[in-house]
């Protein structure tokens, strides 16, 4: 049943030291502000699981909060590398950096394996691809009506999932509209999960078959305006494409890197 | 003649493999351009799905990300990653899937994972490329099960020596496998790459042997210009053609796209 | 890709005798007008596939129309027996059926899984029901990564399916509002469709993530106002709950029946 | 104080089972009746959820069917039967499932399928009655699922011999397995049974042999009465508690949930 926290305090009483770790939000509604947070506090040994990566990852790794990274697509979109992610790879700077990879059909089912309770998912995947000598999580079984082999791999499970919404009215239940991603997956998949929201409003006012939260599947709802950025709320702001391409020059190297992590997230005060 | 450039060559030639009515499973980037001049030319009708979950989406700038708010916006609906995924793409509902790629092979084998530091070590499996990697890629993404549940697939991609490679390092998403027999005997996967366009040529699977075979050049690109770009000893068709050059309207509306498109992702910056 | 035809002839074009049929739609939408259309122009040997057969299946198999019935709760809702169901079964009257029965969370996974192209669902379910005893079908497969027995059985995947919805635009997409139980599903799995409408509209007026099934994936539309009564269309009429209390006394006995069949479907005319 | 029948005392017994707060997998009938007063009275806070797709809904008046529109209109939102069956029973929200039954044995399962011709001659097997058929029962809908996917199950059903029988003539919904062992051993499953509650009396399963026991009587009902309706050498509690009568509120709430429902399913007729 959802309680309404503070951004910091959400972080605080949510997550922990060497959890598994799900921010999600496909290109839409990245819980930026939420990541943020994270560094914040100081988190480490963190298993972060997300299909793309991103700008919220790249600063979560830069900032040595990861230990783990588990994911289905590493870049910058449509701009290149994402260079915090590998110079933790390569040079394990500021921490080495495991990695767990799936093709995005692959991550997307095994959320919904995991919202659906399952301790597998099962698809046609994989088919001739060398992933499976990458990771040893990719198994198959056979189908015992047609013989057909099916790839079959763990569903996600994670400790923590976070994720950001348009609104929540004064209950807790929460709206996501727009591109929804394996949003609703990864909070019902999930031990413990915190969704962040740009405003609190009496009514929801949706249509019947709105992705719509139940408070009672959601631990806590932290209010976090433009918490997104430079992703973005549809309704509420842009993607800031341009913010997107500037990253690539900030995260390059690690001075440029550092500076940014302690003028725009270590010095800036609570939400 | 309206003079051109060899890259958008390369995009109105891709663009006019997409026939009106298909549906199209679009990847980010160069097949993202493609299928978008296709629809603003001579396939109206050409339905546009991309893996964020936007079903038939006519954005009026590209995306920068597979995800920006526009292909949401202009979509007939968006679903959720899961379903897209299962229903859309694994249920049979695309007619082609349209994928770049950072390497290439002579079995339309396409390596988005990892260069390796030393290629001649790896031999004929990607196990080795991705325990000793030279250059870390984004990873998978969409590509290895749209190149199998998609009913075919169009590939396009710069020529280049690095980018044409005998064998690939890692075969990210299945071509026709490291023999060319990669597809055979299964049933249920779609019948694989059917045409490559890069800014030099077009290139298609040989029916018998599935090797990738030069079968047309585009104006002012000599059989030479491919050879020294392509990394294996390629072959052109007997009936080599000659590819028809870009339309004045084609060329208008790709640049009318892409300085839309230019002026959109920048105008962020003033915000 | 989707044609507008009238009920009628979409009837006669998409249904043959012998096919595997499902009118599907969960209390809410169920496409009656169409089974009536199926009942007039004296369909033979159809499998009727169901969650809840209703009374569309009870007048569709009393009027001789089914070899076969596929469902997993076969009663009035809130009423009591399908009398022409059990008559057939019993007495094989007016011939005999055949049943396939499974429960609800059963053919809901089934039906997702056709949708997805899947040949199997896996599910937790069947633990310590005797159902498996009487449905060969119901099988297992063993979880590779934790050793856990899990329900399977095969993927529903009709000839055809029919569904009733709220409204279609000139395109061909239609919009399904309120409890769309599996009619996405149904149409996706299915080899042919028809949906019926309430109406045609410029226009279909829907939020980013409204249940909204793209033309091209539907086969005939076919306008068929109130063409779900006694069963209902939010947004258009309620349930005629009294007509489904009616129904015990007219389906008791063959004679009221078949005066019904008489007055009330074969002698009506086209919609 | 104030009169009342032996209905309305099982419906307000059987309402006051459930605790504010719980999410609740709602049977049609009994259950649902039940579910409505809790949610009108003590419980204001239970989510009543339907196998139709409504989420957290509030009718007004009891529905009919298991999809009425009241049901989604005034519902948090409605999802599909698939993730309802998927993400939200099989997934682990659902506190307890509350079911009807047709025949129910002294392991508390449940039989909704059939009425054996010859129950001497079954045996402990519903393989037989299945075959063997005297009474062809609706099935087993969504409740073989929900008695396992839920953490607990509460039944209540009218008191009769022939509904309360040594052995259920076939097992569509697991109590307990026809030993009272079947869900040792199983992880991933719910307590099952822990309350049945009837016009006569509330039962309980013994902690050890998980056979039901009489735990309380209702005012006015002798053990005479109970032994007498029930099938089975029943025993009773050494703590036997007398059941607490309804409270006037309790009464007027449950009345006139029934007038409200009577006058809207009779209304329809006059349209």
């Amino acid at each position: 049943m959802t309680k309404f926290l503070t951004l910091k305090n959400a972080i605080a009483e949510i997550v922990k030291n060497g959890d598994t770790v799900a921010l999600e939000g496909f290109t839409h509604l990245i819980p930026f502000a939420a990541g943020h947070e994270i560094i914040r506090q100081k988190l480490r040994d963190l298993t972060l699981i997300r299909m793309t990566p991103d700008l919220i990852y790249d600063q979560l790794v830069g900032a040595g909060c990861a230990k783990k990274l588990f994911f289905s697509w590493g870049g910058n979109p449509g701009v290149g590398s994402l260079h915090r992610v590998r110079d933790a790879i390569e040079h394990s700077y500021p921490c080495a950096l495991e990695i767990t990879e799936h093709s995005h059909a692959a991550m997307a089912n095994a959320y919904e394996a995991g919202a659906a309770g399952l301790p597998l998912a099962v698809f046609r995947g994989y088919i001739g691809s060398e992933l499976p000598l990458a990771n040893k999580d990719i198994s198959s079984i056979t189908c015992p009506f047609t013989g057909e082999k099916l790839a079959a791999i763990p569903s996600i499970k994670p400790d923590v999932s976070i994720i950001h919404a348009q609104k929540a009215d004064r209950e807790g239940n929460v709206l996501i509209e727009g591109i929804i991603g394996v949003q609703k997956e990864v909070v019902l998949s999930a031990k413990r999960s915190i969704v962040t929201v740009e405003e609190i409003v009496d009514n929801l006012e949706v249509t019947p078959n709105a992705c719509v939260l139940p408070a009672w599947a959601i631990d806590v709802v932290a209010v976090a305006p433009q918490g997104a950025k430079p992703s973005y709320a549809l309704g509420y702001y842009d993607r800031d494409n341009s913010y997107y391409k500037e990253w690539d020059a900030i995260s390059r190297n690690r001075e440029t890197f550092n500076e940014w992590l302690q003028s725009h997230v270590l010095t800036q005060g609570d939400i | 003649m309206t003079e051109y450039t060899s890259a958008e060559m390369m995009t109105i030639t891709a663009a006019r493999a997409l026939q009106n009515g298909m549906t199209c499973f679009v990847g980010i980037g160069l097949p993202s351009e493609a299928a978008n001049v296709a629809r603003l030319t001579h396939a109206p009708d050409v339905t546009l799905i991309y893996e964020s979950g936007t079903l038939q989406t006519k954005p009026d700038v590209l995306p920068l990300s597979i995800g920006d708010g526009e292909l949401c916006e202009s979509a007939l609906t968006t679903v959720s990653v899961p379903e897209m995924f299962r229903y859309w793409l694994q249920g049979g509902h695309i007619d082609v899937g349209f994928l770049g790629t950072a390497q290439i092979d002579r079995f339309a084998n396409l390596n988005t994972t990892v260069i390796a530091a030393n290629h001649q070590e790896t031999g004929k499996d990607g196990a080795h490329s991705y325990a000793n990697p030279r250059v870390r890629l984004p990873g998978g993404g969409g590509a290895p099960e749209i190149s199998t549940n998609a009913k075919e697939v169009f590939i396009t991609v710069k020529h280049s020596k690095r980018t044409f490679v005998e064998d690939v390092d890692f075969i990210t998403t299945i071509g026709f496998g490291r023999d060319g027999k990669g597809r055979d005997n299964l049933s249920n996967i779609g019948r694989g790459p059917s045409v490559v366009i890069t800014d030099l040529c077009i290139l298609k699977p040989d029916s018998a042997t599935k090797e990738l075979i030069v079968t047309s050049l585009h104006p002012g690109t000599t059989k030479e210009d491919v050879i020294e770009a392509t990394g294996w000893e390629i072959k052109f068709s007997e009936t080599l053609e000659t590819t028809p050059t870009p339309s004045k309207k084609e060329l208008e509306v790709l640049r009318e796209l892409k300085a839309r498109t230019e002026k959109a992702h920048s105008a962020k910056e003033a915000i």
